[in-house]
């Protein structure tokens, strides 16, 4: 069927598909990642010269440990926000979860790993829930999740009888969050697995949105859900599915927080999904849907800790912090407007 | 005369596509300038450049014989040039009036409030002008692709230009409303109005334009006298080859096996009692004036919208269709005619369009994506259709109208699907793609698919179909036989109305 | 018709306010009344506290607590209340008004000095101090900050206060600011904690750098008893949160009876460290 | 160019344009919004019955005043929603306004109207700001308004130097919000002169949402900005005008809610930005814009507080109030997706 004359002007025009490492380093989009990172580091020699305090070992692991959370809910939204949703639940999400695993840890005395699977699992379970009533009963993304952060709140203090739950009799609960594996290994590095998990999450999301069949959905229902609708993808199942996964990476946050905290403090959790929205949209992806990467996610994260423990570092008074980092953040995201641009 | 506009060495690139490489473009007033070229020659972007859109990276453009520099729509309306933009754009939030005056809105008390009747009562006269019926205070968002399409057209008519930019004006109309397009165009003709006309079909520049300019791969190539080059050697300009169009012989299906039936289809007032079959390796040509509810029943058969009552036979099977993933799992694929909104995640890339629906067919350990086996088969498609994009990975959005419209193609040839509704799967497609796909059609037809065509083009439906139904009003009207089927013999059967047919 | 008698208080989450709501409780179940306990989000919330009384008004209670979070602006409703015959009994901290026909508080100021000096004496009387504070606004807050660096500044000059930081009461919010605080003074001798969520995180970031200050807490909570008995924290104040329920709502029962009441109910505050957190007087203002 | 045989057929296919209330009142457009009420009626069925301190004078204006400032900020909220963004920053924005209008009032001891006019302007210059960071800068409205949030939150600090400024050398302020010139003229109406102010502004925003050109442009933005740009319109100055009217509205709040409780409280203001964008997208504005009334947002201000006032009538544990919010927020919007899909 393929006519001979049409191949031989078609095959001009079509770029052959570039492959390997170097080519790919030199792709204009691996680029443009790699740039995204200026601000970050801008702002990070800026408080190498304002303290000295800073850039030191001890500074730097704090930093990376403050980001852990926050990050790991950040990739969280990064999901749901690239199909075009939003997640305002995350944050209750997450104390909920830690609740759940102090219940099944504490209050029912069963071993590390069930309490681990519980709270993932019910992060997946209360995602599943908000995707059901985004994909069936179309409700609003805000209204749903909003819905669930309210529900959620409250939810954990019931359970909790409004009081913390100590995770004092499962010793090794706090070695997900505070020991370090990498330091056991090599001392000079005491990063903390907080730390760990944040990556190895940021690195198998970012392997589940580029490469997997969920990732593509993910990126096309934000897109244009009817045409994919109209391809015959069932849409509705794909966006439970994501909502699912969203929940159940901040099952995951819930353990680094309770395991940091070595408690499940149930009235904790509401605005931190400013937070972490504010990192995904910092990192460049776009409240409309379709764009994003969780490298981006991850940078803008990073810019907010490195702020505030920056600021914190100066000794700026509180007050002039808050007014700082709202400057910060919209010049952050303006330069890399900018440099988009350029491009 | 000083022509309206001159366009001299006008360069314009896009990040990987040079979209002109010194163009050339002159108009003069009274007349209709066609602009031909392939899908992606740079003849939307040169207009859009035109029209303040883009901004030439180099190059004059002189209006009036005054060199100008122009940066913004609205220079762009000061100068008098209107354009009609190949896709739509439009505020489906708000009425077609509003639509049509906006930023021009006649305001009423204090000059902040508006006044509603006189927008009402202006965007009337226009409509009338047109002669379309059409309530100026309809969402636009509730109207046909073809409806919105005259409401751009009429946007354009409001501003009075002395430049008039159709890109593909007539791309989703039917004959009767080309008509009242040209009466109108004639009429500004005849006011001095100079009218640059983009489209791909052949015939209708014939009717219309007075001189044509070809454009290949963003150059300019040449400009000649409508009425007295053979379109042939037009058409070699545009795509720098012979191309031959012999029509094949229509094949008689009417043995081959029924693979779908549909009978009692119903929806309100837009699909009434529908039901006709499928043969196996048969292209069934589905006619109609627009808004007769073709679109409406392919989309119910499709299971994109629910129906109130019909039963679906596919393979002599009853099936059920709530969804477009249950017709898609009975072998059903459908092919929007708005690529816009329903066929193409405009933001992503040709290789994932390309295989969206077919993305389980391309994994590995279950979940993950054989990104080579996508990209081998996205440049597979590329090559067969040639579609003009720099790489697989270009965004859909940066492609031109034609190409994107090849995605869509080229999605569901990949879906592999038993029988295909195509519904107007040449819109703004140029001559020498179209011929591409007609070959296609036909080639997939012969593999034993089996097709509904539908198109506004008749043309079009007389020279693919073997047999053509004919729809008006929600219902179908009548079936002829490809043999038997002429031009006046559809349009008698797209305009026979329920009041003409119950008797009294 | 069974005694109604809602507390309107300052927060609701915190464990210093459910430890008053447990008093209240307590208090309700003896005199056989019935209490409910409400308080906003955070204690920036002055008009969403404001909604709160309106509503318990409208139920046509017996008797009233209040905290008020600012208590000007709760005035004109503590008027209707008087109108009504509603007796208002204040707890926590005090109303500018003479409605209130009591007020169940400690002193936050004269508290948070006791642990200046506590912090002074632990630390030999110089070196560099800083505090992680919930709130920067609120009455609690700002006390217990002032009360501190007044005492500081009037009685040990020797002493320097390096940072103020507010946490929200937040245990993860307040580790973070801790560990910077530590970061940024490599010297720091002590840090005070003014409430359970701050003196939590200041242990948080003592335990996570493995830096040996001296903290001094406020309030109880088990991470606070345990970090007092291991050793982390030196020491820490406690009011009688408990107590301030039992008594608020003590007194309005009281005030229903007609009797006389004093102008304020001091339900004081503690120092606990080591040596006396066993201690059963002790033990019984404290909460987990 | 008209010509005569046009003009007289126009005339014939537009349809008379319907006037006079009664015919305006069974328009099914009109019938659609009585029938938005639905939810907001059960609720207050329900809590009539279950309990009788509920529907009663004082109650009923105690819910009229609770809603007074988060109808305003959700007035505000919708102009900017209607055009397909967000503003994050009315509630800060709001306290800001409140402590400016201290300032002039008691550290500088203007007159009254000084202090009104200070607090509604210095709301429409920071909507102006925020309106050129989005238009001009091409920041993302999310993160401009969350950069202005902080900067503002920060700024009512500093100016106020962390305390209150309370009004009492200004005697008329309290006048504003608490007092009941309705209840003057009709005393068994104890109206607040901040519901009063409430439907003022409602009906003026209508009005301008509705008839006004910059309405037209807010809906048009909302609905294609790209569609307005191509028209020549001056999309950038529109998209100011709107931010910098929400932005006075936000004003307006300020001085509600620093006359309700006669002063300016620094540290307000975050967290009721997340109730006004709630009542709007109850009210069945689309956060992806192009739609949106406000009367839609008014009876979602309304369902918000009801709730509220509903369950503390009912002497629901606190925790347990924020789960049945959480979960009616979710069903109210659910049954006016209903109601509109049967439609
Ligand atoms: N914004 C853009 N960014 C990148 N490339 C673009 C952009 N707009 C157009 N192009 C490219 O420029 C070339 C010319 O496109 P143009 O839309 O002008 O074609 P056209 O002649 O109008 O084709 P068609 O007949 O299909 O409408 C195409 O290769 C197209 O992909
Ligand atoms: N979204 C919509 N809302 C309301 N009415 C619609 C909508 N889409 C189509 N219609 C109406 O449905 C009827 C059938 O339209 P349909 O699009 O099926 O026509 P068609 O024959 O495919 O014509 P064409 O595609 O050429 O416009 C028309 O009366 C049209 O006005
Ligand atoms: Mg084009
Ligand atoms: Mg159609």
């Amino acid at each position: 069927m393929a006519n001979p004359t049409t191949t031989t002007t078609a095959s001009t025009t079509t770029a052959a598909p570039s492959s390997g490492i170097a080519a790919r380093l030199f792709r204009p989009a691996t680029r443009q990642k790699l740039l995204a990172f200026a601000s970050l580091l801008v702002l990070m020699i800026f408080f190498s010269f304002a303290s000295s305090n800073f850039m030191q070992t001890d500074n730097m692991v704090a930093i990376l440990q403050a980001t852990a959370v926050n990050g790991v809910l950040a990739i969280a939204c990064t999901f749901v926000i690239v199909t075009g949703g939003i997640d305002l639940s995350v944050g209750t999400m997450m104390t909920f979860c830690a609740v759940m695993a102090g219940v099944v840890l504490t209050h029912w005395g069963m071993p590390l790993w069930l309490g681990v699977a519980a709270a993932i699992l019910f992060g997946a379970l209360c995602g599943f829930v908000s995707g059901v009533l985004i994909a069936k009963l179309k409700v609003p993304p805000f209204i749903a999740t909003l819905g669930m952060m309210m529900l959620l709140k409250g939810l954990s203090l019931v359970i909790s009888g409004t009081k913390p739950i100590y995770f004092n009799d499962t010793p090794g609960f706090t070695y997900i969050s505070q020991e370090s594996l990498i330091g056991d290994l090599i001392p000079a590095l005491p990063i903390p697995n907080a730390v760990l998990i944040l990556f190895i999450v940021a690195v198998v999301a970012s392997i589940v949105l580029n490469k997997s069949v969920l990732g593509r959905y993910t990126f096309a229902l934000g897109s244009n859900e009817e045409a994919v609708r109209l391809s015959g993808v069932n849409v509705d199942f794909w966006k439970i599915v994501v909502y699912s996964v969203s929940g159940a990476i901040c099952g995951i946050a819930g353990l680094l927080i309770a395991s940091r905290l070595n408690s499940a403090q149930p009235a904790l959790g509401q605005g931190y999904e400013l937070d972490a929205i504010a990192a995904v949209v910092i990192g460049g992806t776009s409240l409309s849907g379709g764009t994003g990467t969780i490298i981006g996610t991850i940078i803008g994260a990073f810019i907010m800790s490195v702020l505030t423990n920056g600021l914190r570092i100066m000794s700026v008074a509180q007050e002039w912090q808050t007014v700082v980092t709202g400057v910060i953040i919209i010049l952050a995201v303006y330069m890399d407007i900018l440099r988009r641009k350029k491009q | 005369m000083t022509p309206n506009v001159v366009i001299r060495n006008l360069s314009k690139s896009f990040p990987g596509v040079r979209a002109l490489d010194r163009a050339q473009f002159e108009l003069l007033p009274g007349e209709v300038h066609a602009l031909m070229g392939e899908n992606g020659a740079g003849k939307s972007t040169l207009m859009k450049v035109l029209a303040g859109v883009y901004q030439k990276d180099e190059g004059e453009i002189l209006v009036d014989g005054r060199p100008v520099d122009i940066d913004s729509p609205r220079a762009a309306q000061a100068l008098g040039i209107g354009i009609v933009h190949q896709e739509l754009n439009l505020m489906n939030h708000l009425s077609a009036a509003q639509n049509i005056f906006i930023g021009r809105e006649p305001r009423g008390r204090f000059g902040v409030f508006l006044d509603e009747d006189a927008l009402n009562a202006k965007a009337d006269v226009i409509f009338q002008r047109l002669h379309l019926k059409l309530d100026p205070r309809t969402l636009v968002g509730d109207l046909t692709v073809a409806k919105q399409q005259m409401v751009e057209i009429a946007k354009a008519l409001s501003f009075d230009s002395r430049v008039l930019i159709m890109d593909e004006p007539t791309a989703a109309l039917n004959n009767a409303e080309i008509e009242e397009l040209f009466r109108v165009v004639r009429q500004l003709q005849g006011e001095g109005v100079g009218v640059v006309y983009i489209s791909h079909k052949m015939d209708e520049l014939r009717q219309i334009a007075n001189r044509v300019t070809v454009m290949r791969d963003g150059q300019y190539i040449a400009t000649v006298p409508m009425a007295s080059t053979p379109m042939q050697s037009i058409i070699s300009m545009m795509v720098g080859r012979e191309l031959n169009q012999e029509v094949p012989d229509i094949p008689d299906t009417s043995a081959n096996p029924v693979v779908l039936t549909v009978r009692g289809l119903r929806r309100g007032a837009v699909i009434k009692n529908v039901g006709f079959t499928l043969r196996k390796g048969e292209i069934l040509g589905f006619a109609g004036l627009m808004g007769a509810g073709r679109t409406e029943v392919a989309r119910a058969v499709f299971g994109a919208d629910p129906i109130e009552a019909g039963e679906i036979e596919v393979h002599g099977k009853r099936v059920t269709i709530r969804s477009p993933q249950d017709a898609v799992g009975h072998g059903i694929g459908y092919l929007s005619e708005d690529r816009k909104h329903f066929g193409l995640a405009t933001g992503l890339d040709v290789e994932t369009n390309v295989v969206l629906s077919s993305l389980n067919r391309f994994t590995k350990a279950g979940m993950f994506l054989d990104q080579v086996a996508i990209e081998k088969t996205a440049g597979d498609y590329i090559r067969q259709l040639s579609i003009k994009t720099p790489s697989a990975q270009q965004l859909v959005r940066l492609l031109s109208g034609g190409n994107q419209q090849k995605i869509v193609i080229a999605k569901w040839l990949l879906r592999d699907c038993d029988i295909l509704f195509f519904d107007e799967p040449t819109r703004g497609i140029d001559v020498g793609a179209k011929s591409e796909i007609y070959k296609l059609l036909n080639a997939l037809a012969a593999q034993g698919k089996a097709i509904v065509m539908i198109s506004s083009e008749l043309p079009e439906v007389l020279r693919m179909s073997h047999r053509i139904l004919v729809m008006c009003e929600g219902r179908i009207t009548g079936e002829l036989k490809a043999h038997e089927a002429t031009q006046e013999k559809i349009m008698h059967l797209a305009t026979l109305r329920e009041s003409a047919t119950t008797p009294a | 018709q069974e005694t109604y008698i809602p507390l309107i208080s300052k927060g609701f989450q915190h464990q210093f306010w459910q430890a008053v709501k447990q008093g209240a409780d307590q208090a309700a179940k003896d005199y056989k009344v019935k209490v409910t306990f409400e308080g906003p989000e955070t204690e920036a919330m002055v008009d969403k506290q404001i909604d709160m009384l309106s509503a318990a008004l409208a139920k046509k209670p017996q008797a009233l607590g209040f905290a008020a979070l600012d208590s000007k602006a709760a005035i004109p409703l503590l008027k209707k209340a008087q109108a009504a015959k509603i007796p208002v009994v204040a707890f926590d901290s005090g109303v500018d008004s003479d409605i209130p026909v009591t007020t169940a508080t400690t002193d936050n100021k004269a508290a948070a000095a006791l642990a200046a000096d506590k912090m002074a004496e632990l630390i030999g009387k110089s070196g560099e101090v800083a505090l992680v504070v919930h709130d920067q606004t609120s009455r609690t807050g700002v006390d217990r900050r002032d009360g501190f660096l007044e005492r500081m500044k009037s009685t040990y000059p020797n002493i320097k206060i390096v940072s103020v930081q507010y946490g929200g009461g937040d245990q993860l919010k307040s580790t973070e600011i801790a560990k910077s605080i530590l970061q940024a003074s490599p010297n720091l001798k002590g840090m005070f904690g003014a409430n359970e969520g701050s003196a939590i995180g200041v242990v948080n970031a003592a335990k996570e750098t493995k830096r040996k200050i001296v903290i001094v807490g406020y309030d109880s909570g088990k991470q606070q008893k345990d970090a007092i008995k291991d050793g982390t924290m030196a020491g820490a104040i406690t009011q009688n949160p408990v107590g301030i329920g039992y008594k608020t709502v003590e007194a309005a029962v009281k005030a229903l009876k007609g009797e006389t009441l004093p102008k304020v109910i001091d339900t004081g505050f503690y120092w606990y460290d080591k040596s006396n957190i066993a201690d059963p007087k002790i033990a019984a203002v404290l909460y987990d």
